[in-house]
Protein backbone atom coordinates (compact mmCIF):
# COMPACT_ATOMS: atom_id res chain seq x y z
CA UNK A 1 0.00 0.00 0.00
CA UNK A 2 1.19 3.43 -1.07
CA UNK A 3 -0.05 6.36 0.37
CA UNK A 4 0.60 10.67 0.39
CA UNK A 5 -0.93 12.56 3.63
CA UNK A 6 -1.46 15.64 3.45
CA UNK A 7 -2.03 15.15 7.60
CA UNK A 8 0.26 14.14 10.02
CA UNK A 9 0.66 10.40 10.80
CA UNK A 10 1.56 7.95 13.76
CA UNK A 11 4.38 5.33 12.66
CA UNK A 12 3.54 3.22 15.36
CA UNK A 13 -0.28 2.97 14.36
CA UNK A 14 0.65 2.05 11.19
CA UNK A 15 3.26 -0.67 12.56
CA UNK A 16 0.30 -2.14 14.39
CA UNK A 17 -1.53 -2.63 11.66
CA UNK A 18 1.25 -3.65 9.03
CA UNK A 19 2.10 -6.39 11.84
CA UNK A 20 -1.34 -8.14 12.41
CA UNK A 21 -2.05 -11.37 11.92
CA UNK A 22 1.35 -12.53 10.19
CA UNK A 23 1.46 -16.31 11.13
CA UNK A 24 4.41 -17.03 8.33
CA UNK A 25 6.05 -13.62 8.11
CA UNK A 26 8.94 -14.02 10.46
CA UNK A 27 10.24 -10.20 10.01
CA UNK A 28 9.31 -6.84 9.68
CA UNK A 29 11.34 -3.94 9.43
CA UNK A 30 10.60 -0.02 9.32
CA UNK A 31 12.21 2.93 8.74
CA UNK A 32 10.50 5.93 10.14
CA UNK A 33 12.44 9.62 9.06
CA UNK A 34 11.61 12.84 10.75
CA UNK A 35 12.38 15.85 10.16
CA UNK A 36 15.12 17.17 11.58
CA UNK A 37 14.87 20.68 13.52
CA UNK A 38 19.15 21.26 12.47
CA UNK A 39 19.03 23.58 15.95
CA UNK A 40 17.00 26.19 14.59
CA UNK A 41 18.59 25.99 11.20
CA UNK A 42 15.28 24.25 9.25
CA UNK A 43 11.82 26.50 10.34
CA UNK A 44 9.59 23.78 8.16
CA UNK A 45 9.81 21.00 5.09
CA UNK A 46 7.98 21.65 2.40
CA UNK A 47 7.39 18.33 0.28
CA UNK A 48 5.11 18.62 -3.48
CA UNK A 49 4.36 15.82 -5.16
CA UNK A 50 2.53 14.91 -8.83
CA UNK A 51 -0.47 13.11 -7.36
CA UNK A 52 -1.17 10.36 -9.29
CA UNK A 53 1.99 10.23 -11.01
CA UNK A 54 4.21 9.67 -7.35
CA UNK A 55 2.63 6.88 -6.30
CA UNK A 56 2.68 5.36 -9.90
CA UNK A 57 6.36 5.74 -9.72
CA UNK A 58 6.66 4.55 -6.35
CA UNK A 59 4.32 1.60 -6.64
CA UNK A 60 7.19 0.31 -9.89
CA UNK A 61 10.14 0.69 -7.06
CA UNK A 62 8.12 -1.14 -4.78
CA UNK A 63 6.92 -3.87 -6.77
CA UNK A 64 10.20 -4.22 -7.87
CA UNK A 65 11.27 -4.57 -4.36
CA UNK A 66 8.69 -7.12 -3.58
CA UNK A 67 9.77 -8.87 -6.49
CA UNK A 68 13.97 -8.84 -5.87
CA UNK A 69 13.92 -9.30 -2.28
CA UNK A 70 10.84 -11.77 -1.67
CA UNK A 71 8.47 -9.92 0.31
CA UNK A 72 5.77 -10.87 1.37
CA UNK A 73 4.32 -7.48 1.67
CA UNK A 74 5.54 -3.58 1.83
CA UNK A 75 3.40 -0.20 2.83
CA UNK A 76 4.91 3.17 1.98
CA UNK A 77 3.66 6.40 3.80
CA UNK A 78 4.31 9.50 2.82
CA UNK A 79 3.60 13.39 3.93
CA UNK A 80 3.22 15.77 1.86
CA UNK A 81 3.11 19.62 2.39
CA UNK A 82 4.51 22.02 4.97
CA UNK A 83 6.17 19.12 7.89
CA UNK A 84 7.33 20.64 10.95
CA UNK A 85 10.39 19.83 12.60
CA UNK A 86 10.40 15.89 15.13
CA UNK A 87 7.26 15.19 12.88
CA UNK A 88 7.28 12.00 10.55
CA UNK A 89 8.10 12.54 7.20
CA UNK A 90 7.94 8.83 5.66
CA UNK A 91 7.04 5.19 7.13
CA UNK A 92 8.44 2.42 5.58
CA UNK A 93 7.83 -1.40 6.54
CA UNK A 94 8.78 -4.97 4.85
CA UNK A 95 7.42 -8.22 5.59
CA UNK A 96 9.55 -11.36 5.05
CA UNK A 97 10.02 -14.95 5.59
CA UNK A 98 14.03 -13.85 7.03
CA UNK A 99 15.06 -10.57 8.55
CA UNK A 100 17.93 -9.94 5.65
CA UNK A 101 15.62 -9.59 3.28
CA UNK A 102 13.56 -7.37 5.13
CA UNK A 103 16.23 -4.91 6.76
CA UNK A 104 17.47 -5.21 3.18
CA UNK A 105 13.96 -4.02 0.86
CA UNK A 106 13.52 -1.13 3.51
CA UNK A 107 16.84 -0.30 2.96
CA UNK A 108 16.57 -0.35 -0.56
CA UNK A 109 13.05 1.59 -0.58
CA UNK A 110 14.21 4.16 1.47
CA UNK A 111 17.23 5.24 -0.26
CA UNK A 112 15.15 4.96 -3.39
CA UNK A 113 12.56 7.68 -2.04
CA UNK A 114 15.36 9.65 -0.06
CA UNK A 115 17.46 10.37 -3.72
CA UNK A 116 14.87 9.64 -6.70
CA UNK A 117 11.31 9.67 -5.86
CA UNK A 118 8.92 12.10 -7.21
CA UNK A 119 9.14 14.85 -4.94
CA UNK A 120 10.76 18.38 -5.09
CA UNK A 121 11.71 19.29 -1.60
CA UNK A 122 11.74 23.13 -0.27
CA UNK A 123 13.22 23.70 3.12
CA UNK A 124 12.28 26.70 5.25
CA UNK A 125 14.48 28.28 7.39
CA UNK A 126 15.19 31.60 9.49
CA UNK A 127 16.34 33.68 6.45
CA UNK A 128 14.02 32.59 3.71
CA UNK A 129 13.17 29.11 1.43
CA UNK A 130 15.11 27.25 -1.06
CA UNK A 131 14.68 23.76 -3.08
CA UNK A 132 17.01 20.72 -2.15
CA UNK A 133 17.97 18.45 -4.75
CA UNK A 134 19.79 14.82 -3.69
CA UNK A 135 23.25 15.28 -1.65
CA UNK A 136 26.20 13.12 -2.76
CA UNK A 137 25.37 10.74 0.34
CA UNK A 138 22.20 10.05 -1.42
CA UNK A 139 23.35 9.43 -4.85
CA UNK A 140 26.25 7.10 -3.13
CA UNK A 141 23.41 5.08 -0.83
CA UNK A 142 21.28 4.16 -4.47
CA UNK A 143 24.15 3.03 -5.99
CA UNK A 144 25.29 0.48 -3.88
CA UNK A 145 22.20 -1.39 -5.23
CA UNK A 146 23.29 -1.18 -8.97
CA UNK A 147 26.64 -3.34 -7.80
CA UNK A 148 25.29 -6.11 -5.64
CA UNK A 149 22.72 -8.54 -6.13
CA UNK A 150 22.87 -9.12 -2.44
CA UNK A 151 24.32 -8.78 0.44
CA UNK B 1 -6.63 22.94 -25.00
CA UNK B 2 -3.92 21.43 -22.44
CA UNK B 3 -3.55 21.25 -18.72
CA UNK B 4 -0.35 22.63 -17.95
CA UNK B 5 1.30 21.88 -14.74
CA UNK B 6 4.47 23.24 -13.45
CA UNK B 7 6.61 21.77 -10.65
CA UNK B 8 9.06 22.49 -7.45
CA UNK B 9 11.24 25.87 -8.40
CA UNK B 10 9.21 25.93 -12.36
CA UNK B 11 6.05 27.23 -10.35
CA UNK B 12 8.03 29.61 -8.52
CA UNK B 13 9.88 31.06 -11.07
CA UNK B 14 6.48 31.61 -13.43
CA UNK B 15 4.66 32.46 -10.56
CA UNK B 16 1.75 30.35 -11.36
CA UNK B 17 0.94 26.05 -10.68
CA UNK B 18 -1.50 25.20 -13.63
CA UNK B 19 -2.70 26.83 -16.29
CA UNK B 20 -5.20 25.92 -19.90
CA UNK B 21 -3.12 26.29 -22.87
CA UNK B 22 -3.86 25.38 -26.31
CA UNK B 23 -1.11 24.00 -28.72
CA UNK B 24 -0.65 21.02 -30.62
CA UNK B 25 2.93 19.97 -30.27
CA UNK B 26 5.18 20.49 -27.30
CA UNK B 27 7.51 22.01 -28.91
CA UNK B 28 5.44 24.38 -29.91
CA UNK B 29 3.85 25.16 -25.85
CA UNK B 30 7.29 25.25 -25.04
CA UNK B 31 7.81 28.35 -27.84
CA UNK B 32 4.41 30.25 -26.97
CA UNK B 33 5.57 29.95 -22.52
CA UNK B 34 8.81 31.34 -23.47
CA UNK B 35 7.93 34.03 -26.31
CA UNK B 36 5.54 35.07 -22.30
CA UNK B 37 7.95 34.58 -20.02
CA UNK B 38 11.87 34.69 -21.05
CA UNK B 39 12.49 33.24 -17.55
CA UNK B 40 10.33 30.61 -17.27
CA UNK B 41 11.50 29.27 -21.16
CA UNK B 42 15.23 29.00 -19.72
CA UNK B 43 14.11 27.18 -16.49
CA UNK B 44 12.14 24.75 -18.70
CA UNK B 45 14.73 23.93 -20.97
CA UNK B 46 17.39 23.66 -17.81
CA UNK B 47 19.31 20.40 -16.98
CA UNK B 48 17.56 17.54 -15.81
CA UNK B 49 13.72 19.00 -16.67
CA UNK B 50 11.87 16.48 -17.92
CA UNK B 51 8.32 16.46 -19.48
CA UNK B 52 5.40 14.09 -18.27
CA UNK B 53 2.09 13.97 -21.00
CA UNK B 54 -0.77 12.41 -18.99
CA UNK B 55 1.71 10.98 -16.25
CA UNK B 56 4.24 9.51 -18.88
CA UNK B 57 7.76 10.98 -19.19
CA UNK B 58 8.50 11.77 -23.24
CA UNK B 59 11.46 12.76 -24.67
CA UNK B 60 11.79 14.94 -27.70
CA UNK B 61 8.87 16.57 -29.24
CA UNK B 62 5.21 15.03 -29.17
CA UNK B 63 1.50 15.76 -30.52
CA UNK B 64 -0.60 17.46 -27.61
CA UNK B 65 -3.91 16.26 -27.61
CA UNK B 66 -6.60 18.12 -26.24
CA UNK B 67 -7.10 17.85 -22.83
CA UNK B 68 -3.95 16.16 -22.36
CA UNK B 69 -2.26 16.66 -18.71
CA UNK B 70 1.48 18.32 -19.37
CA UNK B 71 3.71 18.59 -16.62
CA UNK B 72 7.26 20.12 -16.51
CA UNK B 73 9.55 18.20 -13.70
CA UNK B 74 12.50 19.75 -12.23
CA UNK B 75 14.88 17.27 -11.04
CA UNK B 76 13.33 15.06 -8.37
CA UNK B 77 14.83 15.98 -4.75
CA UNK B 78 13.46 12.39 -3.57
CA UNK B 79 11.56 12.87 0.34
CA UNK C 1 15.94 0.46 27.87
CA UNK C 2 15.91 -3.25 28.02
CA UNK C 3 13.15 -5.08 28.56
CA UNK C 4 11.75 -8.72 29.11
CA UNK C 5 8.87 -9.86 29.04
CA UNK C 6 6.44 -12.80 30.04
CA UNK C 7 3.30 -10.89 28.17
CA UNK C 8 2.30 -9.90 24.61
CA UNK C 9 3.24 -6.65 22.87
CA UNK C 10 2.21 -4.65 20.45
CA UNK C 11 5.89 -3.10 18.59
CA UNK C 12 3.82 -0.50 16.81
CA UNK C 13 3.06 0.84 20.61
CA UNK C 14 6.55 0.42 21.23
CA UNK C 15 7.22 2.65 18.33
CA UNK C 16 4.89 5.43 18.72
CA UNK C 17 6.39 5.95 22.14
CA UNK C 18 9.84 5.32 20.86
CA UNK C 19 9.34 8.39 17.84
CA UNK C 20 7.38 10.86 20.06
CA UNK C 21 9.18 14.23 20.48
CA UNK C 22 12.35 13.35 18.79
CA UNK C 23 13.40 16.97 16.42
CA UNK C 24 17.15 16.45 15.84
CA UNK C 25 17.15 12.18 15.51
CA UNK C 26 16.14 12.08 11.63
CA UNK C 27 16.07 8.34 11.51
CA UNK C 28 14.18 5.36 13.31
CA UNK C 29 14.74 2.05 12.08
CA UNK C 30 12.69 -0.95 13.54
CA UNK C 31 12.51 -4.62 13.67
CA UNK C 32 10.18 -6.86 14.76
CA UNK C 33 10.39 -10.83 14.52
CA UNK C 34 7.21 -12.87 14.70
CA UNK C 35 6.86 -16.34 15.82
CA UNK C 36 6.65 -18.28 12.78
CA UNK C 37 3.60 -21.20 12.19
CA UNK C 38 5.68 -22.71 10.24
CA UNK C 39 2.33 -24.61 8.64
CA UNK C 40 1.70 -25.87 11.67
CA UNK C 41 5.41 -27.47 12.20
CA UNK C 42 5.68 -25.08 15.05
CA UNK C 43 3.16 -25.22 18.05
CA UNK C 44 4.56 -22.70 19.98
CA UNK C 45 8.13 -21.26 20.79
CA UNK C 46 9.32 -21.43 24.61
CA UNK C 47 11.72 -18.95 25.29
CA UNK C 48 14.13 -18.86 28.53
CA UNK C 49 15.90 -16.29 30.16
CA UNK C 50 18.67 -16.04 32.92
CA UNK C 51 16.93 -12.88 34.43
CA UNK C 52 19.53 -10.24 35.24
CA UNK C 53 22.03 -11.86 33.42
CA UNK C 54 20.19 -11.59 30.36
CA UNK C 55 19.52 -8.21 30.37
CA UNK C 56 22.84 -7.40 31.41
CA UNK C 57 24.64 -8.87 28.28
CA UNK C 58 21.78 -7.56 25.95
CA UNK C 59 22.79 -3.78 27.78
CA UNK C 60 26.38 -4.33 26.86
CA UNK C 61 25.80 -4.92 23.16
CA UNK C 62 23.67 -1.95 22.73
CA UNK C 63 25.71 0.37 24.82
CA UNK C 64 28.57 -0.66 21.97
CA UNK C 65 25.86 -0.64 19.62
CA UNK C 66 25.17 3.41 20.49
CA UNK C 67 29.06 3.97 20.66
CA UNK C 68 29.97 2.02 17.33
CA UNK C 69 26.85 3.66 15.62
CA UNK C 70 26.73 6.70 16.84
CA UNK C 71 23.10 6.35 17.94
CA UNK C 72 20.90 9.38 20.02
CA UNK C 73 18.45 5.92 21.24
CA UNK C 74 17.94 2.07 21.15
CA UNK C 75 15.28 0.24 22.63
CA UNK C 76 14.84 -3.84 22.65
CA UNK C 77 12.01 -5.55 23.73
CA UNK C 78 12.16 -9.61 24.34
CA UNK C 79 9.33 -12.20 25.32
CA UNK C 80 10.49 -14.89 27.20
CA UNK C 81 8.00 -17.82 28.11
CA UNK C 82 5.66 -19.46 25.90
CA UNK C 83 5.24 -17.77 22.22
CA UNK C 84 2.06 -18.43 20.09
CA UNK C 85 2.66 -18.19 16.18
CA UNK C 86 1.95 -14.98 14.74
CA UNK C 87 3.11 -12.99 18.29
CA UNK C 88 6.19 -10.78 17.81
CA UNK C 89 8.96 -12.22 19.82
CA UNK C 90 10.95 -9.41 19.23
CA UNK C 91 11.51 -5.74 19.19
CA UNK C 92 14.19 -3.60 18.47
CA UNK C 93 14.77 0.86 17.77
CA UNK C 94 17.32 2.82 16.95
CA UNK C 95 17.51 6.26 16.78
CA UNK C 96 20.14 8.40 15.34
CA UNK C 97 20.72 11.70 12.75
CA UNK C 98 21.07 9.42 9.59
CA UNK C 99 19.42 6.49 8.22
CA UNK C 100 22.16 4.38 7.66
CA UNK C 101 23.56 4.41 11.09
CA UNK C 102 19.62 3.29 12.24
CA UNK C 103 19.53 0.75 9.89
CA UNK C 104 23.24 -0.92 10.54
CA UNK C 105 22.44 -0.71 14.39
CA UNK C 106 19.29 -2.34 14.35
CA UNK C 107 20.27 -4.79 12.05
CA UNK C 108 24.11 -5.56 13.79
CA UNK C 109 22.09 -5.88 17.34
CA UNK C 110 19.44 -8.14 15.57
CA UNK C 111 22.16 -10.39 13.97
CA UNK C 112 23.02 -10.52 17.95
CA UNK C 113 20.22 -11.13 19.78
CA UNK C 114 19.15 -14.12 17.12
CA UNK C 115 22.39 -16.10 17.47
CA UNK C 116 24.06 -15.08 20.60
CA UNK C 117 21.94 -13.55 22.73
CA UNK C 118 21.50 -15.36 26.54
CA UNK C 119 18.15 -16.97 25.38
CA UNK C 120 17.00 -20.64 25.11
CA UNK C 121 14.78 -21.37 22.86
CA UNK C 122 12.47 -24.65 22.90
CA UNK C 123 10.20 -25.40 19.87
CA UNK C 124 7.29 -27.40 20.75
CA UNK C 125 5.99 -29.19 17.54
CA UNK C 126 3.19 -31.47 16.57
CA UNK C 127 5.61 -34.42 17.77
CA UNK C 128 7.29 -32.78 20.99
CA UNK C 129 9.52 -30.20 21.76
CA UNK C 130 13.66 -29.85 20.92
CA UNK C 131 15.83 -27.13 21.84
CA UNK C 132 17.01 -25.22 19.14
CA UNK C 133 20.81 -23.85 18.79
CA UNK C 134 21.86 -20.97 16.44
CA UNK C 135 21.94 -22.20 12.94
CA UNK C 136 24.92 -21.56 9.82
CA UNK C 137 23.16 -18.43 9.05
CA UNK C 138 23.00 -16.70 12.29
CA UNK C 139 26.66 -17.35 12.56
CA UNK C 140 27.32 -15.73 9.02
CA UNK C 141 25.31 -12.85 10.27
CA UNK C 142 26.86 -12.35 12.96
CA UNK C 143 30.61 -12.86 11.61
CA UNK C 144 29.58 -9.93 8.90
CA UNK C 145 30.09 -7.63 11.90
CA UNK C 146 33.79 -8.71 12.43
CA UNK C 147 35.17 -8.25 8.89
CA UNK C 148 33.93 -4.79 8.59
CA UNK C 149 33.50 -1.25 10.50
CA UNK C 150 30.98 0.49 8.80
CA UNK C 151 29.43 -0.37 5.46
CA UNK D 1 24.47 -22.87 50.72
CA UNK D 2 24.82 -22.17 47.25
CA UNK D 3 21.97 -21.52 45.11
CA UNK D 4 22.48 -23.81 41.55
CA UNK D 5 20.32 -22.64 38.83
CA UNK D 6 20.00 -24.96 35.28
CA UNK D 7 18.64 -23.30 32.48
CA UNK D 8 17.37 -24.94 28.92
CA UNK D 9 18.35 -28.32 28.53
CA UNK D 10 20.34 -29.04 31.50
CA UNK D 11 17.10 -28.14 33.91
CA UNK D 12 15.18 -31.39 31.45
CA UNK D 13 18.47 -33.59 31.75
CA UNK D 14 18.44 -33.11 35.70
CA UNK D 15 14.74 -32.41 36.20
CA UNK D 16 14.65 -29.32 38.35
CA UNK D 17 15.69 -25.71 38.40
CA UNK D 18 16.92 -24.76 41.07
CA UNK D 19 18.41 -26.20 44.76
CA UNK D 20 20.24 -25.20 47.30
CA UNK D 21 23.64 -26.73 47.89
CA UNK D 22 26.77 -26.86 49.75
CA UNK D 23 29.92 -26.81 48.14
CA UNK D 24 32.70 -24.91 48.76
CA UNK D 25 34.50 -25.03 45.33
CA UNK D 26 33.04 -24.90 41.93
CA UNK D 27 34.87 -28.55 41.11
CA UNK D 28 33.37 -29.99 44.47
CA UNK D 29 29.92 -28.81 43.29
CA UNK D 30 30.13 -30.91 39.83
CA UNK D 31 31.28 -34.18 41.75
CA UNK D 32 28.56 -33.79 44.47
CA UNK D 33 25.98 -33.11 41.01
CA UNK D 34 28.13 -36.16 39.28
CA UNK D 35 27.82 -38.28 42.02
CA UNK D 36 23.76 -38.20 42.49
CA UNK D 37 22.64 -37.59 38.93
CA UNK D 38 25.61 -39.00 36.38
CA UNK D 39 23.55 -38.09 32.90
CA UNK D 40 23.55 -34.27 34.55
CA UNK D 41 27.27 -34.55 35.57
CA UNK D 42 28.14 -35.54 31.55
CA UNK D 43 25.88 -33.07 30.52
CA UNK D 44 27.05 -30.04 33.22
CA UNK D 45 30.93 -30.91 31.31
CA UNK D 46 29.58 -30.50 27.75
CA UNK D 47 30.34 -28.62 24.96
CA UNK D 48 29.66 -24.90 25.34
CA UNK D 49 28.22 -25.19 28.70
CA UNK D 50 29.56 -21.79 30.75
CA UNK D 51 29.19 -21.58 34.53
CA UNK D 52 28.04 -17.97 36.16
CA UNK D 53 28.87 -17.05 39.77
CA UNK D 54 26.22 -13.63 40.71
CA UNK D 55 25.73 -13.74 37.44
CA UNK D 56 29.54 -13.36 35.81
CA UNK D 57 31.47 -16.38 33.24
CA UNK D 58 34.02 -17.80 35.01
CA UNK D 59 36.72 -20.38 34.01
CA UNK D 60 38.10 -23.37 35.62
CA UNK D 61 37.46 -23.62 39.03
CA UNK D 62 36.38 -21.14 41.79
CA UNK D 63 35.59 -21.03 45.45
CA UNK D 64 31.93 -20.43 46.13
CA UNK D 65 30.81 -18.44 48.76
CA UNK D 66 27.73 -18.83 51.18
CA UNK D 67 24.68 -17.35 49.46
CA UNK D 68 26.60 -17.27 45.89
CA UNK D 69 24.12 -18.24 42.83
CA UNK D 70 25.56 -20.73 40.42
CA UNK D 71 24.30 -20.68 37.13
CA UNK D 72 25.31 -23.69 34.94
CA UNK D 73 24.34 -22.19 31.15
CA UNK D 74 24.40 -24.21 28.00
CA UNK D 75 25.22 -22.82 24.38
CA UNK D 76 22.96 -19.76 24.12
CA UNK D 77 20.59 -20.13 21.02
CA UNK D 78 20.00 -16.26 20.75
CA UNK D 79 16.13 -15.53 20.49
Amino acid sequence: MIRLTFDPFDPGALLTEFAKGRSETGAVATFTGIARAEAGATVALELEAYPGFTEGEIGKIAAGAKARFGLDDCEIVHRIGRIAPGEPVVFVATAARHRRAAFEACDFLMDYLKSKAPFWKKEHGPDGARWVEPGDQDHADIARWDKETSR
Amino acid sequence: MARVLLFGRLSDVAGWRERSIDSPFLSALRITLAAEDAALGEALGGKGVQVALDQVIVRGDAPINPGTEVAFLPPMSGG
